[in-house]
């Protein structure tokens, strides 16, 4: 990609602001943190937690308001893979791809799932029901395979089982 | 072809922008500057630089500098292309003719911060010894010439107490009415590392400037006071010190006047400058007035950095002094990371105030009214000198409206666009006769030339600076200059010109004859300055190598002297009709008037003076971001476009003053300091209001 | 304190900032050498005149230990440490040289002439070429395993910043330039987007230099080893990319 | 009598339908007006018979396992409530072979108790170590701990009593404690289960480390994955306040104390510790360079004790019982305990506590039962995905640190990962080498640049490219990556790729034989 020379500088103040409902989130987890950048990752995790994702334009207040600047904001995001620059879909499932569940058949596993929900890791389907993420690891290695759908693990995946998932959250709001 | 061009020499020299003033490689290539790279054994910038030292250089080149002297007998008929002796010969005949007119004080000559110490120097001379007069001034006339007179009168020496670095010493920072990370980027940058290592940041400055509130750079107090109240303001703060007993009575006692002390601490401790009192006028609250207070008296290591956020009011001069008594009180003077130290705008503002460019003083602050001094002179060049002061620029301008001033050497200098009430010194040089004017490219005061020498770049020339920490560095020749000569011997060519016979071979000789004359520079010389790279003066026997830190002993007054810093509000006020406060500024990427980086490509970032404006007081006046306004003043009026900032409170607005379309300074006061004539470009009562049609900049007549 | 400002010397890099501490002697390839405590390895190598080659390293910012080619062997420690990031201790024994810091250092090399345009390395004169010289490796083989491998030869060429571009290809994510603005200007305004292979340099929110908080000062230029950031002015004919590359 | 019914509420119980089998428990007796109280127990690793629940008889605990919710009405039927007979009841919990033979040290309690109720936690000799390190100088408790022979159980294996000591010792202040639960290694869950069924343990262990070294603030940075151990920490944290073990003068001591709960955002570098301590201070998860150690200059700069969840879990034990008590357990350098995680393609996966000195083919035949699919076993990952492959015959091996490290391995936080002969191992080393890539921080250009070239590098491999000199230059790329790396992710991925190579080169061989001969004619 070129970025071509630019005849004068667009300012910030010139730019779009964040919707004042986002806003708001973002100003009571700015203050909920007391305002302290060492707690930048807590900050995210909140907003995101509330908003679905992290807009582009909150980097700018959630910068302004721990003392940080716009890049540093963007660099942790961009560094943590939970943390989200878009809305994921309804419900995110995360397949574990991990060594253990590999040993149990996780592989033809994960691609069952993605053949039926019709979409790859990382990706989400197109009716937003259900966004898919590879996971390394949930701990439940003991039955493998494994998978995490929002908050709820389940382990020992069968086809079966994964089917009856999908389904629920595909007719769940 | 990827592979870039290499340079084929590398030569070090001194930026010529600002008051730090970094030490630069200037890389060329077949004799042409193809990059500039900051130097590493700079010791002003260590290797750091800013937009303008390291990038904007293309100046020096660009299609509109003037390439040849010009002459003309009005303003109104066109250019007349000469040789430089006839330019010489022009100029000094018709400066004689008026003098013998008019008199010998009805011409004068103002020389430029932007020159070196020694072409600084030379226009002082030219006055005494080409003109026979003390009609010498200098553009610091109009920014730092407070700090010349306020820490005069309390330390003794109107210079910085510090060197750059030492601010990585100190514990406690407190920058008022100053925002070095845009007007001092480099040392702005030395602050911020300061900060990041812990020390505590104080700022006195009606803006949230990103001094205040920057990356990992936060104020822990900001006075965001009225504009205008600064004394007021530093008086309480001092009322604090004092009935707190927050104050360093051993060093009071050793070092500084007591009976003085003990006046002071009467008037300051009186109650009319408690918190509680000065808050609601100074739009403060007064336990941040408190905690600033302490937290500077507590250091143990608190600094002082400012601006002309302190120096251009009409109590400038009282608001330095406020600052050099504060710093005595609270024993903060003397060793590394404590002091007071202005931050100088242009590259050579230092030099300007030192080398003698004054109607009353030569080099090193010496009266021309001492028989003694004037002997050294005398002595020196051979010439009877003048023993009554001459007049301050302002003075002039005055006198030639008056009709009595007629003929004026501008070095490098725009007052047209720079200075307070364009109308009346556009009518001052209109009643001139003789106008000669050195600068680089035409500007608004090149309108009123009769004489137009193209004057030579800091590439173009080879000198001395002294930046604000009393630096003396190298400036080196890069390239020829565009007409042949550099300042200096433009200089040199109007004093022959003038019928005083003088040569110099090389301003290291110039320099030279400085060391012979002033005390603070005895020990200066080219070759101590190749050797060991840069010399903080005083440089002497006793320093000879120079100074870092002054004030370690005593102070040069002896001892410290407590000035009375009553608080007088200016004449400037608020009303119905002009209900805001316009206070000024500058921003990184531009450079004062932008001669120079209005023509580079520094223009990306800013190009054109933007009014900053709090979100409530656009509201009220139903505008948003980008509006067109009109800003009036008592004095006149121009247009704008707005940002609606978080950084300005209501009641306030802010503007920058680098584009001469603009003409800000047809709106500012008339009024000054009442020591210096420093104008107040700080404060000037406005009303915005929106427009839709494109207007002019008009003056009211008053 | 000073010696960190004071002690740098202009067409000299000592790898780390130089320290105030007390004299600490070492010897490095045999040579006695005596240095403040607090100085690293790198530091005390150059001064005892045995050159260790660096990338991520400069005397004008922390040590940062990225780039692994400052690898030296120790007396009586384990592994390879980076010599920049090793401070001394008295009585320190220091190899800069032997048959395995080679192979290393030619192996680091290796990876990053995989990721790095080839048009772009002769006849260049940036710290790069100076680092290859001396590790001996100018370019990957024809038959190099590491050819034709994934690359960020089709990155970001940022020509916003009238001075100044910034070619991604070049970019070796020595994270000086991230650094330089942060330690030495205090803005900020750049930053690493991403992770492992995908890290790139980023002002701002990945955005153009000009629009992002960059406010010019040249830091990152001065910084960079790679010449990915560079003036734009030793480029008299514009700023072209380099058509081929090792990729 | 109120009877007592224990259903285990740790993740993975949850994950095979404990929550279900609770509330069916819960509604049944209900509708029977029995009276029963159903207790949420941890659980105690024995996860092939997960959700395994118990009933407390006269104080013995019978289990019964795998139970499903519609298993409850037959089974109160059974007679449930005085442990009658059904086709699930395994009879007592402690007689259960696979428990019987361990020797729970760390996991005394997991399992037994409700991880969330503080008097039972009490009621099994909880706070003892605590009580017993304040009654004792910070450097006897130190003292303590390097008596016990303690080692890091996270991976490096450093004396744990060392570090405290280094720490204790380091002027500077505030210090801090904190608790690394970024447990991202497959197959391992250990941490995972004392935070989910003894997390005051751990609260124990930090106001120890606290005690021992000076500190005054902690920090459990536990991963994202693991959201049942996240609220169960948040919740007993809170109840530890509110009773007096955490905050000001715990116990009654001068021991000024608090933890708080960060947690990760998905990055398994963040399990680095001083990656983890970026993270902590809200920034990018880069590997720091040692020194300075973090012991020194750790999180904000400070002195900090970093430890591995079991590690820390074990020092209440031995404060309660004295550091020979525990050093009487296991073998040479390696003493006490070590908790095993079966784990991947095996008939009985869970957690075993064990004196290291076991062999790997105790544990996986023994313990595990063998491979679940019933085929042969091939390979086994030890140590989470930085962990050497090991071929089936290699299983005799002892587990301990210095024997695992002779066998080319090393023994990371005790996963094991049982592979059957289904495995490719150029698969598994190509997963290495992508994993790396996908969690490399990418600071040091052996972990950001080298993983993919890796991943490149055994794709040409197994297309038969070039074969030999791509192996060549992968063994050259390993040794980049092991001696050039900054920290132990690019330092240890060559583990489980040499290890492929080594033990299964058949798994590597010349896919397309034409290529390979075309490929030899080129050179």
């Amino acid at each position: 990609m070129i970025r071509d020379r630019i005849v004068r500088k667009r300012h910030l103040s010139e730019r779009p602001s964040l919707p004042a409902a986002q806003a708001s989130v973002v100003v009571e987890a700015l203050a909920a943190n007391h305002h302290d950048p060492t707690r930048l990752l807590v900050v995210l995790q909140d907003i995101q937690r509330r908003l679905g994702y992290l807009p582009h334009d909150a980097v700018h207040p959630i910068a302004i308001g721990l003392g940080l600047s716009r890049a540093e904001v963007h660099g942790v995001i961009s560094f943590y893979h939970d943390l989200r620059t878009e809305p994921a879909g309804r419900h995110i499932l995360k397949v574990c791809q991990a060594e253990s569940c590999q040993a149990t058949g996780g592989r033809a596993l994960t691609q069952h799932i993605e053949d039926v929900v019709g979409c790859n890791l990382g990706q989400t389907t197109a009716d937003g029901a259900i966004t898919l993420e590879a996971v390394y690891c949930l701990g439940l290695c003991a039955a493998s395979p494994a998978v995490m759908i929002d908050e709820r693990p389940i382990a020992r995946v069968t086809t079966a089982r994964i089917d009856r998932v999908i389904d629920d959250a595909r007719t769940a709001s | 072809m990827p592979i870039p061009v290499k340079p084929d020499q590398s030569t070090i020299t001194t930026c010529a922008y600002c008051g730090v003033g970094c030490g630069f490689k200037a890389e060329t290539s077949g004799g042409q500057i193809v990059r500039m790279t900051p130097w590493k054994e700079g010791k002003a910038n260590h290797g750091h630089s800013c937009v303008k030292g390291r990038f904007a250089f293309d100046y020096y080149r660009h299609p509109d500098r003037v390439r040849s002297p010009m002459i003309r007998v009005s303003i109104e008929d066109p250019w007349r292309e000469v040789s430089w002796d006839e330019a010489f010969a022009h100029a000094a005949g018709e400066l004689k003719r008026i003098q013998e007119t008019y008199g010998s004080g009805s011409v004068g000559a103002v020389s430029s911060s932007r020159c070196t110490n020694e072409e600084i120097y030379l226009m002082q001379k030219f006055a005494r010894v080409g003109l026979r007069n003390n009609n010498i001034d200098n553009c610091s006339r109009i920014c730092h010439s407070p700090t010349q007179f306020g820490l005069s009168a309390t330390l003794g020496a109107g210079a910085a107490s510090q060197h750059f670095d030492s601010i990585l010493r100190s514990d406690v920072i407190l920058v008022v009415g100053a925002n070095p990370t845009e007007g001092h980027p480099v040392f702005g940058s030395m602050m911020k590392r300061s900060v990041r290592r812990g020390a505590n940041l104080l700022v006195i400055d009606p803006r949230r400037t990103e001094t205040v509130d920057s990356p990992h750079c936060r104020a822990s107090v900001h006075l965001a006071l009225r504009p205008g109240t600064n004394v007021l303001v530093l008086d309480s703060i001092a009322h604090v010190v004092v009935t707190e007993r927050l104050y360093d009575e051993a060093f009071v006692r050793a070092r500084c006047d007591w009976d003085d002390f003990e006046l002071w601490m009467s008037q300051v401790g009186d109650a009319r400058y408690s918190p509680d009192v000065v808050g609601p006028e100074a739009g403060l609250e007064p336990d941040d007035i408190r905690e600033l207070a302490r937290r500077y008296a507590a250091g143990p290591n608190s600094t002082i950095y400012y601006g002309l956020g302190v120096t251009e009011h009409s109590q400038g001069s009282t608001g330095v002094m406020c600052l050099g008594n504060l710093a005595m009180a609270c024993g903060m003077i003397g060793r590394e990371g404590v002091g007071v130290n202005p931050l100088r705008g242009q590259g050579n503002v230092q030099g300007g105030s030192c080398l003698g460019s004054w109607p009353h003083m030569f080099t090193g602050y010496r009266f021309v009214t001492d028989a003694a001094t004037r002997a050294v002179f005398e002595n020196e060049w051979k010439i009877d000198l003048d023993g009554e002061p001459g007049l301050r620029l302002p003075n002039m301008f005055d006198a030639a409206v008056a009709g009595s001033f007629k003929g004026l050497y501008i070095q490098g200098e725009d007052p047209v666009q720079s200075d307070p009430n364009r109308h009346h010194v556009e009518a001052a040089l209109r009643n001139m006769e003789c106008v000669i004017v050195q600068d680089l490219y035409e500007t608004e005061t090149t309108k009123f030339a009769h004489v137009l020498l193209p004057g030579s770049s800091s590439l173009e020339k080879n000198g001395t600076f002294t930046n604000a920490e009393r630096r003396v560095s190298m400036v080196r020749k890069i390239v020829e200059p565009v007409a042949g000569l550099e300042d200096w011997e433009i200089t040199v060519g109007m004093i022959n010109a003038m019928g005083y016979e003088l040569k110099y071979d090389h301003p290291s000789e110039v320099l030279d004859e400085i060391a012979r004359t002033s005390p603070a520079y005895s020990g200066m010389s080219f070759e101590l300055i190749e050797r060991v790279g840069s010399v903080q003066w005083p440089c002497n026997t006793a320093a000879p190598e120079g100074t870092e830190v002054l004030h370690t002993v005593t102070f040069p007054r002896g001892k410290g002297s407590f000035m009375l810093t009553e608080y007088v509000p200016t004449k400037e006020r608020v009303d119905d009709r002009f209900p805001l406060l316009l206070t000024t500024g500058r921003i990184l990427s531009q450079y004062n008037a932008g001669t120079q980086t209005r023509r580079t490509a520094n223009n990306a970032w800013y190009d054109d003076d933007v009014l900053d404006i709090s979100a409530d007081d656009a509201a009220q006046r139903g505008l948003r971001n980008g509006d067109r306004v009109r800003v009036a003043s008592r004095y006149g009026e121009t247009e704008l476009s707005i940002t609606v900032s978080g950084r300005v409170h209501p009641g306030v607005v802010y503007t920058t003053f680098h584009f001469a379309h603009t003409m800000v300074n047809a709106v500012t006061s008339d009024l000054n300091d009442w020591a210096t004539n420093c104008p107040e470009y700080k404060v000037t009562a406005v009303e915005v209001t929106k427009v839709t049609k494109v207007g002019k900049v008009t003056k009211v007549t008053s | 304190m000073w010696s960190e400002l004071r002690a740098l010397r202009d067409g000299i890099d000592l790898g780390t900032p130089p320290r105030d501490g007390e004299p600490v002697t070492l010897s490095v390839d045999g040579i006695p050498v005596t240095v403040a405590a607090g100085s690293s390895v790198l530091l005390a190598a150059g001064i005892a005149g045995c050159t260790v080659p660096k990338l991520c390293a400069s005397d004008t910012l922390e040590a940062f230990g990225s780039c692994r080619v400052c690898l030296v062997e120790i007396e009586g420690r384990r592994g390879y440490p980076a010599s920049c990031t090793t401070p001394v201790d008295e009585g320190m024994q220091v190899r800069t040289t032997s048959d395995m810091l080679a192979k290393l250092r030619r192996g680091v090399i290796e990876l990053y002439l995989s990721d790095f345009p080839e048009g772009d390395i002769d006849g260049g004169w940036s710290q790069l070429n100076t680092t290859l010289d001396q590790v001996g490796v100018h370019r990957l083989a024809d038959d190099h395993p590491y050819r034709s491998g994934a690359n960020h030869q089709g990155g970001v060429l940022d020509m916003s910043n009238p001075y100044f571009v910034f070619d991604q290809a070049k970019c070796i994510v020595c994270s000086r330039c991230v650094r330089a603005c942060e330690e030495i200007q205090g803005t900020f305004a750049l930053t690493i987007d991403g992770r492992g292979f995908g890290s790139t340099v980023v002002a701002g929110q990945n955005e153009s230099f000009l629009e992002s908080d960059c406010v010019s000062c040249g830091a990152c230029v001065q910084a960079c080893p790679s010449d990915a950031l560079i003036e734009k002015s030793l480029f008299p004919g514009g700023y072209e990319r380099a058509d081929s590359s090792q990729a | 009598m109120t009877a007592r019914v224990f259903v285990p509420c740790d993740a993975l119980s949850v994950a095979l339908g404990a929550d279900e089998v609770a509330e069916r428990l819960v509604a049944e007796t209900a509708a029977r007006s029995l009276d029963v109280t159903v207790v949420r127990n941890g659980s105690r690793g024995l996860f092939w018979l997960e959700p395994m629940i118990e009933v407390d008889v006269g104080g013995m605990r019978h289990a019964y396992g795998p139970v499903e919710a519609d298993d409850i009405p037959s089974l109160i039927d059974a007679g449930l409530l005085d442990a009658g007979a059904h086709r699930t009841n395994l009879g007592p919990t402690d007689q259960i072979p696979e428990l019987e033979r361990q020797t729970r040290l760390t996991f005394a309690r997991v399992g037994v108790i409700d991880p969330r109720s503080l008097d039972d936690y009490l009621a099994h000799g909880g706070f003892d170590g605590l009580r017993r390190a304040l009654a004792m100088s910070p450097s006897d408790v130190v003292d303590e701990v390097e008596a016990s022979g303690l080692r890091g159980r996270g991976g490096a294996a450093f004396p744990t009593g060392i570090k405290w000591r280094t720490v204790l010792g380091a002027p500077a202040s505030p210090k801090y404690v904190v608790a690394n639960a970024d447990e991202g290694d497959s197959g391992t869950f250990a941490d995972r289960m004392v935070m989910e069924g003894d997390p005051f343990c751990l609260i124990e262990a930090m106001a120890i480390a606290a005690h021992a070294v000076g500190a005054t603030h902690g920090v459990i940075y536990c991963r994202s994955e693991y959201p049942h151990s996240i609220a169960t920490l948040e919740h007993c944290i809170g109840v530890a306040r509110q009773y007096g073990w955490l905050g000001t003068s715990i116990a009654g001591s001068v021991l000024d104390f608090d933890i708080e709960v960060r947690v990760g955002a998905g990055a398994y570098i963040c399990g680095e510790e001083t990656s983890m301590l970026e993270s902590i201070e809200g920034k990018r998860g880069m590997v720091r360079p040692k020194p300075p150690l973090p012991a020194l200059e750790g999180l904000y700069g400070k002195p900090t004790v970093v430890n591995n969840i079991i590690t820390l879990a074990s020092v209440p034990w031995i404060l309660a019982h004295g550091g020979a008590a525990y050093s009487g357990h296991g073998v040479g350098r390696s003493a006490g305990t070590l908790p095993v995680q079966l784990a991947g393609n095996i008939r009985r996966g869970g957690l075993v506590e064990v004196p290291f000195g076991i062999t790997v083919r105790e544990l996986i035949e023994d313990f595990g039962g063998g491979t679940a699919s019933g085929r042969p076993a091939r390979a086994v990952q030890i140590g989470g995905p930085l962990g050497a492959y090991f071929h089936n015959d290699q299983l005799d091996t002892v587990l301990d640190y210095e024997a695992i490290a002779a066998a080319g391995g090393l023994l990371g936080h005790g996963g094991v990962v049982v592979f059957d002969d289904t495995v490719d191992m150029a698969v598994q080393a190509r997963f290495a080498m992508e994993f790396c890539a996908v969690e490399s921080c990418g600071k040091c250009t052996p972990c950001r640049v080298g993983s993919t070239r890796g991943v490149e590098l055994i794709d040409k491999i197994v297309l038969g490219e070039q074969r030999s000199a791509n192996i060549a230059q992968l063994e050259d790329l390993c040794e980049v990556l092991e001696h050039g790396s900054l920290c132990a992710l690019g330092g240890l991925t060559p583990y489980p790729v040499r290890s492929a190579l080594q033990h299964f080169p058949e798994d590597f061989g010349q896919r397309n034989q034409q290529d390979e001969h075309d490929a030899q004619e080129n050179i």
